[in-house]
């Protein structure tokens, strides 16, 4: 049975090849994308209150790890096969280091409609993921120029909208308790799959709108888009069974490896690596990657994390 | 009376470049500018503003003609290569020519 | 017992009349619409998974018909006796041909609050009847000119917000069912009636900001926007009855055949017909036959069904 | 045990302070504070139904009573300690003498997560404020001059949003009932905090963006920002132990007392007397006294009404 | 030719005023004005449009010289000394010149 | 030095056209478009955006003067009769004058 949120996805996508002349107005975007933010940032804070943190040091610093070597991968690949400029192969191996909070929201959907339990401090692996591949897509495009300008790119990446209000949320999360939400639960919890559904909906507009722009930037960047993803959800399944957590949190931090950043890294890259070509990365991103995880990745994420999980005999 | 001919100058630009240009148009000797939120298309592609990414603003900013002339010159130097970017500029009448 | 709702429209005039700055931002009145689309289209889609579509046909096509009749009808009327341009009746004539979704969300409310249940599938009727009064208006001013783009048109009003979401809703709501929708019910079904008493608001402030207009274009259209509607109301009832629905049904196809478009026809018409005064047909049907439905026809043609049915012994 | 919406509140305050690109869109600030106000006036109108009119005139006319002498006792301070020109203390002491809907949400929130009931018609209370404060303002800035035209003020300050929709929720709160809002409870009840804590976000962000401007005004402002609603809410006090109000009544007649209008007053206040100057009393009653009411004061009111009634044993 | 010159009076001012101004460039021969929303920064500080109180207008009025002159002398009698207002003019090319 | 002097044609109209000025200002020669939301009034009544139908678009395209002579020659045979617009347009300085 498909999920109503994928479906209201397709929509988008259909509305838009249609060049249908529906739009959520950007400021509705903006406001569902809050609620998600922050809906995300006070389901894991909640958990977060429950967890021994020096239990989960080890894992930060594994994904955390994880963030810094995924775009070394991808970027030689990039140059070399994709024959991308040196700027242009930096920013895109950034976005797949990355992460994509709307992935991740679909994937929590996928796995609550499965009743899939997993480790309920993902959303702060999630912010964790979001730092390190902005810092490599930098060092990679700049090498250790002395005139980078750190500061401004510490302050982007931070007061961001995405890390602040996951981290913000968190916070709240975990000082409220579970008790202490639950008069907001209406509000956060009770619409977020409402809210889901119509972030998907404008999301496939955006991303129907990039399908063009995949022509003029040809195959290479297609099969990019679908093949690194698939190569990254590997380390994150790794990372799952190497703490042995759950099948659900091992499908997550895949999913989380898989998923590409729109938000926080294309915005730290404007910035820091400005002659890259954003269209490039965003096109490989939304018009690739968001799609494939969503309709392809999700699924597919979980059943190797079931396979696996049977091997290891987890 | 061509003491209240001032320059009017009109940036359109892509908004992450928002907090840049205004930091930068009055390090240069703006008194003041305003933005509206706008949406176009140039050398760069579509920007449709349908969501943050590819929005644009439009500033403007009136000034004396030596500023203007400072600014556009920055311009050009930091943002023409890499950004979605196009300035132009035209003489007005203003009221309170000291204003600016 | 007044319905809030349409406490909610009185507001919305009387903040008007009074000339308030209070406004809906035309971001959460698209958000709004959104929303009640959506939701309309989905609640039709589940039941229609129910429906053997051969049962169906029947009464789309007769619906239909009634779309393609009811401007025939307008048309000389408002010509004649209106001495209207040809273009102004041909516009106006398709306008109340055609439905407004906002009416029949008011009457389904309306329906609901007095336990009366009616068959689900109305959406469906709904979108169907959007569609032919459109290519008669068109008609009707142009005559089978060649130079005529049908293409523009179709595309316009097929991939225009309206239609889109009825039918995206009502696919979303068949496919899923009714278990799938369960986790977006909070958003689109609880949220229902307070999103809609938001939307009437609006309408009552757009209503009231047309008044002034009234004057200018004089009684004939002020009759014409509230008889209109009453003649109209007949054939949705005699739709009711030959296919023997039941009185809720066959008061909401009352309400289908006497609502008037403000949405799908005024731009359909200003890409068409644009020598056709918008101003004219919209004061008509957001001035006169919107407020006229809400606050009056909704009840009567409920009670002309309940009349009908006893009589006919239904 | 911190509530979340006070979390959300200094989220805001910290993405402020560190300069966040985070922003709540005007458009969607605006839906929030429609959304509080219709809610607020609505819950308000229902319990109206149950109440003799009669019995509450006598508050009523106290609570305008106050509303006058409020800004007479603020005006001498802020000329004389304060050395502001005549215009900008009479500005001043009209923000302090009305009253902040938003203090008051967050004040009926806490009351509520502490179980404290109150007498449910003080949402009248709060409109019945809104007014006499502005009066006494334009007076003192303008003494009896002719050329002040009022009309134009009475239509600022009742077609305003504020007290239109306030009054509009009483309104259709009374009429319909209690089963009657039942269909949009969802709506305005249910979500009612969740809307809060997103209103404080923004509210938190705008009062960050008025820190720097403190600077520029000095300590006198800082003083009194803080010190005149605690002086204004013994007033409340009084008069909720005058008519023997419930601890919670009382309660919530200091919040109004203490609370500093940041939306009538000043659009009242640009049109009427101008030359004040509108930067300086909102960043009192933005910068200062919200932020002060909100963290410390409300608690504090209810600690010290408490303390009033064992006190005359009420 | 130059029958076809009309003069262009922009308005930048605090959205409070737009009820005012709406009605004073009428009466004083305006016979249309087109309003976008803005966002600023001048002698009277930064106006962000956060929220309602601090948004800005722009306010573009086409019209004859006289009547521009005629609405600039009137904002400057009325409105400068108290309210956020930059008013600058310029001279532009129209079709249908009757029109303005 | 004319050389950098382009026209900068405005135009303001119905936002249900926009889709057809968008293709129209492109087929006639122009390279990029601006375009910004704003409401207003005119011969045709007040639009004041309250919703889709009466929200209007401003479009601003800078271009050699002939394509703008071209452009407004199109927009008075296509929509001058049946469409809210007002045009104009007056000469600007631009840096990279062969951009436009
Ligand atoms: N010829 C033009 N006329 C008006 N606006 C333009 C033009 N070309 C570009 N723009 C605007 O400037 C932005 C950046 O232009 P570009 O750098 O050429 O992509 C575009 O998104 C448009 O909003
Ligand atoms: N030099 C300037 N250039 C462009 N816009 C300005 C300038 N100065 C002021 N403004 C605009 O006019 C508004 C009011 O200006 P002021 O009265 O100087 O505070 C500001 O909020 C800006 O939007
Ligand atoms: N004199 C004017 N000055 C500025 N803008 C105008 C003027 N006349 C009309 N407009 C704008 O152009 C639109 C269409 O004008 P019209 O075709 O005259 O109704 C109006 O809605 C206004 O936004
Ligand atoms: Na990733
Ligand atoms: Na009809
Ligand atoms: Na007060």
């Amino acid at each position: 049975m498909l999920d109503p949120i994928i479906l209201f996805f397709l929509l988008g996508i259909i509305a838009g090849l249609a060049r249908s002349e529906l739009r959520l107005p950007s400021q509705i975007y903006d406001f569902v994308s809050i609620l998600l933010l922050l809906a995300i940032g006070l389901k894991g804070g909640v958990e977060l209150a429950q967890q021994p943190f020096a239990k989960l040091a080890p894992q930060i610093l594994a994904v955390f790890a994880m963030g810094l070597i995924l775009p070394l991968f991808a970027f030689p690949v990039l140059r070399k096969l994709g024959k991308f400029k040196r700027a242009d192969a930096a920013s895109i191996a950034a976005h797949y280091g990355s992460v994509s909070v709307g992935t991740y929201a679909v994937a929590i959907a996928y796995l609550a409609s499965n009743d899939v339990s997993f480790e309920q401090y993902m959303p702060l692996l999630l912010v964790v993921l979001e730092v390190p591949a902005i810092l490599v897509g930098i060092l990679l495009a700049r090498g250790l120029s002395k005139n980078m300008n750190w500061g401004e790119v510490a302050h982007e990446i931070f007061t961001g909208k995405g890390v602040l209000l996951l981290l913000g949320g968190l916070a709240i999360g975990w000082i409220a308790g579970p008790e202490g939400l639950e008069p907001i639960k209406p509000m956060f919890f009770d619409l977020f799959k409402g809210v889901l559904a119509l972030f998907l909906l404008e999301m496939g507009l955006i991303a129907a709108a990039r399908v063009s722009a995949l022509r003029t930037y040809g195959a290479f960047l297609l099969v990019f888009g679908v093949v690194m993803p698939l190569f990254s959800s590997l380390f994150g399944i790794g990372i799952g069974l190497l703490f042995d957590l759950s099948v659900g949190g091992t499908t997550v931090l895949a999913v989380l490896a898989a998923s590409a950043s729109y938000i926080a890294v294309p915005a730290a890259m404007r910035i820091s690596v400005p002659e890259a070509n954003p269209s490039l990365s965003l096109t490989a991103s939304l018009g690739i990657t968001f799609p494939f995880n969503v309709l392809v990745g999700i699924p597919l994420y979980y059943q190797m994390c079931l396979w696996a999980h049977s091997v290891t005999g987890g | 009376m061509s003491a209240n001919i001032r320059t009017l100058l009109t940036i359109i630009s892509e908004s992450s470049l928002e907090n840049r240009l205004v930091r930068d148009v009055q390090k240069l000797g703006a008194r003041g500018y305003t933005i509206t939120e706008c949406r176009g298309k140039g050398a760069r592609g579509a920007r449709d503003a349908e969501w943050d990414y590819d929005s644009n603003i439009r500033m403007e900013v009136i000034c004396s003609r030596e500023t203007a002339l400072a600014i556009e010159k920055w311009l050009q130097e930091k943002y023409y290569d890499d950004f979605a970017i196009v300035v132009y500029s035209d003489d007005v009448n203003v009221l309170r020519p000291d204003k600016f």
